[in-house]
């Protein structure tokens, strides 16, 4: 296990962010921060404002109060599109590629967004793509393929590869093991510590406990959009309010045990 | 994959480019699909004396779509005009044919029907439809094609443009003769001095209402108000309020026959009950009485054609109509008459079938007395030479009194 | 100020004919999510079928009415089955073409049944009548209103209070859903189309005797019944005839004191400028967006 | 692979052949429906862009193409310029037009859009109407001349013909680097899922005001097109019903390659002639046609023929390992 080093910047900073829906507060006062080449884990029962978290780090919802800083920079009032071109990427729960066209120009998305940030390494993205095909093992597909002919769970790494083609700064994974079998969760893993090696900021919302506590530096755990506690898996683990809002919850995490 | 698709592509346009080329081909003395096309008017041929080849000619009309029911008149007078004329021993010994072409209402429609008709080396001329915007869409046909056009709109822009195209005549009173006759009337019979003018800004009836205000200006007068509105429009309160807010002694309207109709309705409607009206040639169409019914009572109308016109001829083919049709001949009925028979006269000038004698023959008619009024084919514009000043009682048009006049050479 | 109240007066009369095609417009978008392209086209084909009972057969025009109303309920549903049906589950755009097909075919046909001349029928109330406030309204529009009253009364009854009505509501909010819970989806979608269909030919035949009935008829009343539901939102039905009132205002105020000429043109601009400031439309609450 | 590429350029270059030889044995009136067909390809191909490719629907295609063969014809008639000049300036225009309306209409997401695209298309017609100082009224501009480039006058239907048809296959090689393009992909990010191609760095005002951007610049070119064809323009050719066709024809062709433009356009433009014969019954013919032809193939003629291929494909690769 990698350790995060703690006198660095923080990449992504959210300090005390609010989101309403109606009478309903999704995120109540959320802080956290994320640092370069971490895994943190975002934990919590359904409906516990996980992913409106993701939505408001990526601007999909704007928030009501609070900042979203990245790398010091104030990107709380900024649309989707700006914060994506400086580096906040994210995957989605179910995964949303170019249903009606080959995999190569879903990939190629990707590289456009890498174009679209001005990075010199852009347009080389050849060799960085056949890395993390393999890495995904996606290795053997026909790039020409319709996306449809691909597994969810291949689709599903398809999206983490696009992503990782236009080498995020911060990289929100939205349940990316969600209905994977074993062998594909090996391919996660493997994604996200390539991600990690290159220093990216990995925030994670996972269900499968084993995988969290596994790859995870820092958990937070949410509850009715609130947060419970953050700390090291360890100490998460023990922690009884969490215990609690899980067994309230289903008592996933006793379970996982 | 993409083969396949090419593949299928290719096919298709080969096997309807081939397909295309065969219907247009234009060689056969008699062309397949127009036969069908035609059988509408041949149906109509059994009276037919003689086992002659017919002698051909187009009527580019508009069948469907929203201006269908001009080719329905038309249609109806094709079928008999070309009775008429091939029980009596046909033109020149042969029977004629009439071939119906829809023109969809479209400048592009138009220009296609026409096209289909001129491309027919068997037609011999070509009926225009009634619509000044088809007929300058033709204009330039006509010239390529040099076959003889006729030209069924009453805008003066068409008359210029008829002038200047030695293949198109205008087989139709432009109608400013008529609307100074309207004006004369209302303004040195009756005394009125007060006008609001109401008009639609589609092409004929923005055309006349330009004639109303310059027959007006003849007389010094200026219309207190003008307000002009879109085909189409159903409520016409804004358009009143503003007229009578003038107060005017009498309204002109230019417009079509839903409009018109709408108009003297809504006008009677707000207590203008005796408001006197005068209108367009559409006003006194037996289309918009029909719709208008009492309201329309009053109006009195500068109109080329009222199916109990004054005219022998006219008054004939307009009982013949409603025998066979049982309804009343409307103007669109009455101008397909007379541009058919003016084309058989020029045929008959010309004696045989060829397209430019028959074009020849065209300016030497001079004093052709139509159903609708004498005609005046020396120049190629303005060739119908009057009309009638009507008024509408107990909703029948009653004519005050024909306008004739000498063309100006 | 009696001009104010006449161009007022006249508004509301034609803003309610717009309000009640506008109605059966959206009885069929909230069923189904497609905005009805044939819609105008239900309206001429119920003004002709009322011709056909009161000038043809020479029946009196309140039955001839309800005949027609009739006539249009099976109408809507073999058009339902015919162009919405087996495109159900297809692109909403799919559907749309289809619906322009079948207002071709609806066009064509009345024409080859009716004619291209123009005809109209029996009013319900004759003449016209002068209001308290200085206005004169003619008595067909005064028919009109209440007719549509009458209609919107019994559309929110049979919607809020009958079986039928739920079962409609329930599929318009998730046909799924609906058919888990064993609600006949066919059935029901049947009956909003039969009902839309109804609505909008009783509009026709009491039109008729004010537009006049030709094949046309529908594509102009259709334009402004359009504009109405966006105006108004498309999602609810009193949104919709409020929507229609707006337009109906828009016309004669806009013609009276900007422009006769472009008062279509109006209506439109008002459409867009709603669109930009309010999507949803005046009276309908905003959706929120899922992500 | 390259075998595939290969013949299939081969199979597009003898489509190609038999439209360049097609009107030799051909009269005027079919020349002028293979123009005018030609034409409305550029415009269904406009309605591509927007709706294949970016997944917008607009009902203001017709009034686009109006909004350029008015520009053109003012150009030449008005201020004088020669007509390549005209052509170009108009494409530039309609392009520019569209492009900026693009930035206030695509405020409005999906069906509002739409919405706003009628409104548009409306707006548009009456001003071609009504706008006399600018449009002629209703009356329309005449005279228009024919095209001419260096002193060439392309005066023949025939000339004209073969100009049309190369700017359309140059137009389709556009489209084709288009598709394969960084902006390409963008429309059909936007068009698969548009709060993904945001996350993708995908600015959606922007893309889809270029995407409309573009659609004017191929309505445009078509309209100056037919403004030299036609010699005369009125409003009664740039209606919303021209609209509705468009979206009729690609629909009927398939919405997911700019083959199906060329499909639909044809199908829809040449059959409308070949029932001619049918006169009184033909637009009730046709609109049953498309009715049926909607009903029996949602997904167009060319997504039907992908999905057909693709089954045949599938029970030959999945064949032996099910026996």
């Amino acid at each position: 296990m990698k350790h995060y080093i703690n006198e660095k910047e923080p990449v992504l900073t959210l300090h005390n962010v609010v989101k309403r829906f109606g009478g309903v507060t999704a995120a109540d006062h959320v802080s956290f921060e994320l640092y370069g080449g971490e895994v943190f884990g975002l934990i919590g029962p359904n409906g516990s404002g996980k992913t409106t978290l993701i939505n408001l780090i990526t601007g999909i919802y704007s928030a009501d109060e609070g900042n979203i800083m990245l790398g010091g920079k104030k990107v709380t009032k900024l649309s989707t599109h700006t914060r994506s071109k400086l580096g906040i990427i994210r995957s989605f729960q179910h995964p949303r590629l170019l249903g009606r066209c080959d995999i190569e120009t879903n990939i190629l998305v990707g590289v456009d967004l890498a174009v679209r940030r001005r990075l010199p390494q852009a347009r080389d993205y050849q060799e960085r793509m056949n890395i993390l095909l393999e890495t995904a093992g996606l290795s053997g597909v026909n790039l020409k393929d319709s996306t449809e002919r691909l597994s969810y769970g291949q689709q599903k790494m398809l999206e983490i590869v696009r992503a990782m083609l236009s080498y995020p700064k911060v990289l929100l994974l939205d349940e990316p093991a969600a209905g994977l079998n074993r062998s594909e969760m090996n391919y996660i893993r493997a994604l996200i510590s390539m991600a990690t090696n290159e220093g990216i900021a990995v925030l994670l919302i996972e269900h499968a406990m084993d995988l969290v506590m596994e790859v995870c530096n820092r958990i937070t755990v949410l509850n009715f959009g609130k947060q419970i506690t953050t700390g090291l898996p360890s100490e998460v683990q023990e922690n009884t309010a969490v215990i609690e809002a899980y067994l309230g919850g289903g008592g996933q995490l006793a379970a996982n045990q | 994959m993409k083969k396949a698709f090419v593949l299928l592509l290719s096919s298709m346009a080969s096997l309807s480019l081939a397909a295309c080329g065969a219907s247009s081909s234009g060689n056969a003395p008699v062309m397949e699909d127009t036969k069908t096309t035609s059988s509408a008017a041949a149906a109509d041929n059994t009276g037919s004396t003689t086992s002659e080849e017919p002698i051909r000619i187009g009527l580019a009309t508009v069948l469907t779509g929203e201006r269908a029911m001009e080719g329905e008149y038309a249609s109806n007078a094709a079928k008999i005009i070309t009775e008429e004329i091939n029980s009596s021993g046909g033109i020149l010994g042969r029977p004629i044919e009439i071939v119906i072409e829809d023109g969809l209402g479209t400048d592009v429609g138009a220009v296609n029907a026409y096209r289909k008709l001129a491309d027919d080396s068997s037609i011999v001329a070509i009926v225009g439809s009634d619509n000044s915007n088809d007929n300058i869409a033709i204009a330039n046909e006509a010239k390529q094609a040099q076959i003889l056009s006729t030209a069924q709109g009453s805008s003066p822009t068409l008359r210029d443009i008829c002038n200047e195209n030695p293949w198109l005549f205008q087989l139709r009173a432009c109608e400013e003769t008529m609307i100074d006759a309207l004006i004369g009337y209302a303004v040195e019979e009756l005394g009125y001095t007060k006008f609001a003018l109401i008009h639609d800004t589609e092409t004929n009836s923005s055309d006349q209402a330009r004639l109303f205000t310059m027959a007006l200006e003849k007389r010094g007068i200026k219309p207190l108000a003008t307000v002009s509105f879109t085909t189409g429009t159903k409520d016409f309160t804004s358009h009143i309020t503003k007229m009578q807010q003038v107060q005017p002694e009498a309204i002109i309207g230019a417009c079509l026959f839903n409009e018109a109709a709408i108009i003297a309705e809504q006008i009677r409607a707000f207590g203008m009950t005796d408001m006197p009206i005068f209108g367009s040639n559409a006003w006194a169409d037996p289309v918009t009485i029909g719709l208008g019914g009492e309201a329309l009572n009053g109006v009195c109308s500068a109109a080329a054609w009222v199916p109990n016109t004054t005219n022998e001829k006219g008054a004939a083919f307009s009982q013949k109509y409603q025998e066979l049709y049982g309804h009343e001949c409307a103007k669109a009925a009455a101008q397909i008459y007379d541009h058919v028979s003016i084309i058989c006269e020029a045929i008959t000038i010309a004696g045989n079938t060829d397209r430019a004698a028959i074009r020849a023959a065209m300016n030497q008619i001079t004093d052709y007395h139509g159903a609708i009024t004498i005609y005046d084919c020396s120049t190629n514009g303005d060739c119908g030479r009057g009309g009638l000043v009507v008024r509408i009682e107990n909703e029948v048009a009653v004519v005050l009194q024909e306008i004739y006049s000498e063309k100006d050479k | 100020m009696g001009q104010i109240m006449q161009l007022f007066v006249s508004g509301l009369s034609t803003g309610v004919v717009y309000g009640l095609i506008a109605m059966g417009m959206v009885l069929i978008f909230r069923a189904v999510g497609v905005m009805n392209f044939a819609q105008g086209e239900f309206l001429m084909f119920g003004g002709y079928l009322c011709y056909t009972f009161n000038q043809l057969l020479g029946w009196n025009i309140m039955i001839s009415l309800i005949l027609a109303s009739v006539g249009m309920g099976v109408v809507g549903v073999l058009f339902m089955r015919a162009a919405y049906w087996p495109l159900r589950k297809a692109q909403a755009r799919a559907i749309i073409v289809s619906a322009m097909g079948a207002s071709m075919v609806f066009k064509e046909g009345s024409r080859l049944i009716w004619g291209s001349i123009p005809v109209k029928v029996d009013r319900v109330l004759e003449a016209p009548v002068k209001l308290a406030g200085g206005g004169i309204i003619q008595g067909q529009y005064l028919a009109i209103m209440i007719v549509a009253a009458i209609l919107m009364l019994f559309v929110y009854l049979l919607l809020e209070k009958t079986f039928v009505g739920h079962v409609m509501q329930a599929t318009a909010q998730d046909q799924y859903m609906a058919s888990m819970v064993g609600v006949p989806v066919i059935f029901s979608i049947a009956m909003t189309f039969a009902l839309s269909a109804m609505i909008t030919g009783i509009g026709g035949g009491l039109l008729a005797p004010l537009f006049f009935l030709n094949n046309t008829m529908g594509s102009t009343a259709g334009a402004k019944a359009f504009a109405a539901i966006v105006i108004g939102g498309f999602g609810s039905v009193q949104g919709a005839v409020l929507g229609g009132l707006i337009v109906g205002l828009v016309e004669v105020f806009g013609g009276a004191y900007i422009s006769t000429t472009y008062q279509l043109v109006l209506i439109y601009i008002v459409l867009i400028i709603v669109l930009m400031v309010r999507p949803q439309g005046i009276f309908s609450s905003k959706i929120q967006e899922k992500a | 692979m390259k075998n595939k590429k290969k013949s299939s350029i081969i199979v597009l270059l003898t489509a190609l052949a038999v439209f360049a030889l097609a009107p030799l044995g051909m009269g005027n009136y079919m020349l002028r429906v293979l123009n005018v067909a030609l034409i409305t390809y550029l415009c269904v191909l406009s309605v591509y862009v927007l709706l294949g490719m970016c997944g917008q629907n607009s009902f203001a295609q017709a009034g686009l193409w109006g909004v350029g063969a008015y520009m053109a014809a003012n150009l030449v008639l008005r201020a004088g310029f020669p007509p390549v000049i005209a052509l170009l300036a108009a494409t530039a225009g309609t392009a520019l037009f569209a492009f900026v309306l693009g930035f206030a209409f695509f405020r409005l997401r999906q069906y509002y859009f739409t919405f706003a695209s009628v409104g548009l298309m409306t707006i548009l017609n009456g001003l071609f109407m009504n706008w006399e100082p600018v449009t002629g009224g209703a009356l329309g501009m005449q005279n228009i001349p024919k095209f001419s480039v260096f002193g060439i006058m392309l005066e023949s239907e025939k000339a004209n013909f073969y100009f049309i048809l190369i700017i359309c296959v140059l137009t389709f090689v556009v489209m084709r680097i288009l598709f394969y393009s960084s902006i390409g992909r963008s429309f059909m990010a936007i068009r698969d899922n548009e709060i993904a191609a945001n996350c993708m760095g995908v600015n959606s005002l922007l893309t889809k005001s270029i995407a409309f951007g573009i659609s004017g610049a191929l309505c445009g070119i078509a309209g100056a097109l037919y403004a030299f064809l036609s010699g005369y323009l009125s409003y009664q050719t740039f209606t919303y019903q021209q609209s509705t066709m468009y979206l009729i024809m690609i629909m009927l062709g398939g919405t997911i390659s700019p083959v199906g433009a060329i499909i639909g356009t044809m199908i829809i433009s040449l059959l409308q002639e070949f029932v001619r014969p049918l006169a009184n019954y033909m637009q009730l013919i046709y609109g049953a046609g498309i009715m049926i032809l909607m009903v029996v193939q949602p997904e167009g003629i060319l997504g039907g023929g992908k999905a057909l291929y693709e089954t045949l494909h599938k029970r030959k690769r999945t064949g032996p390992d099910a026996a």
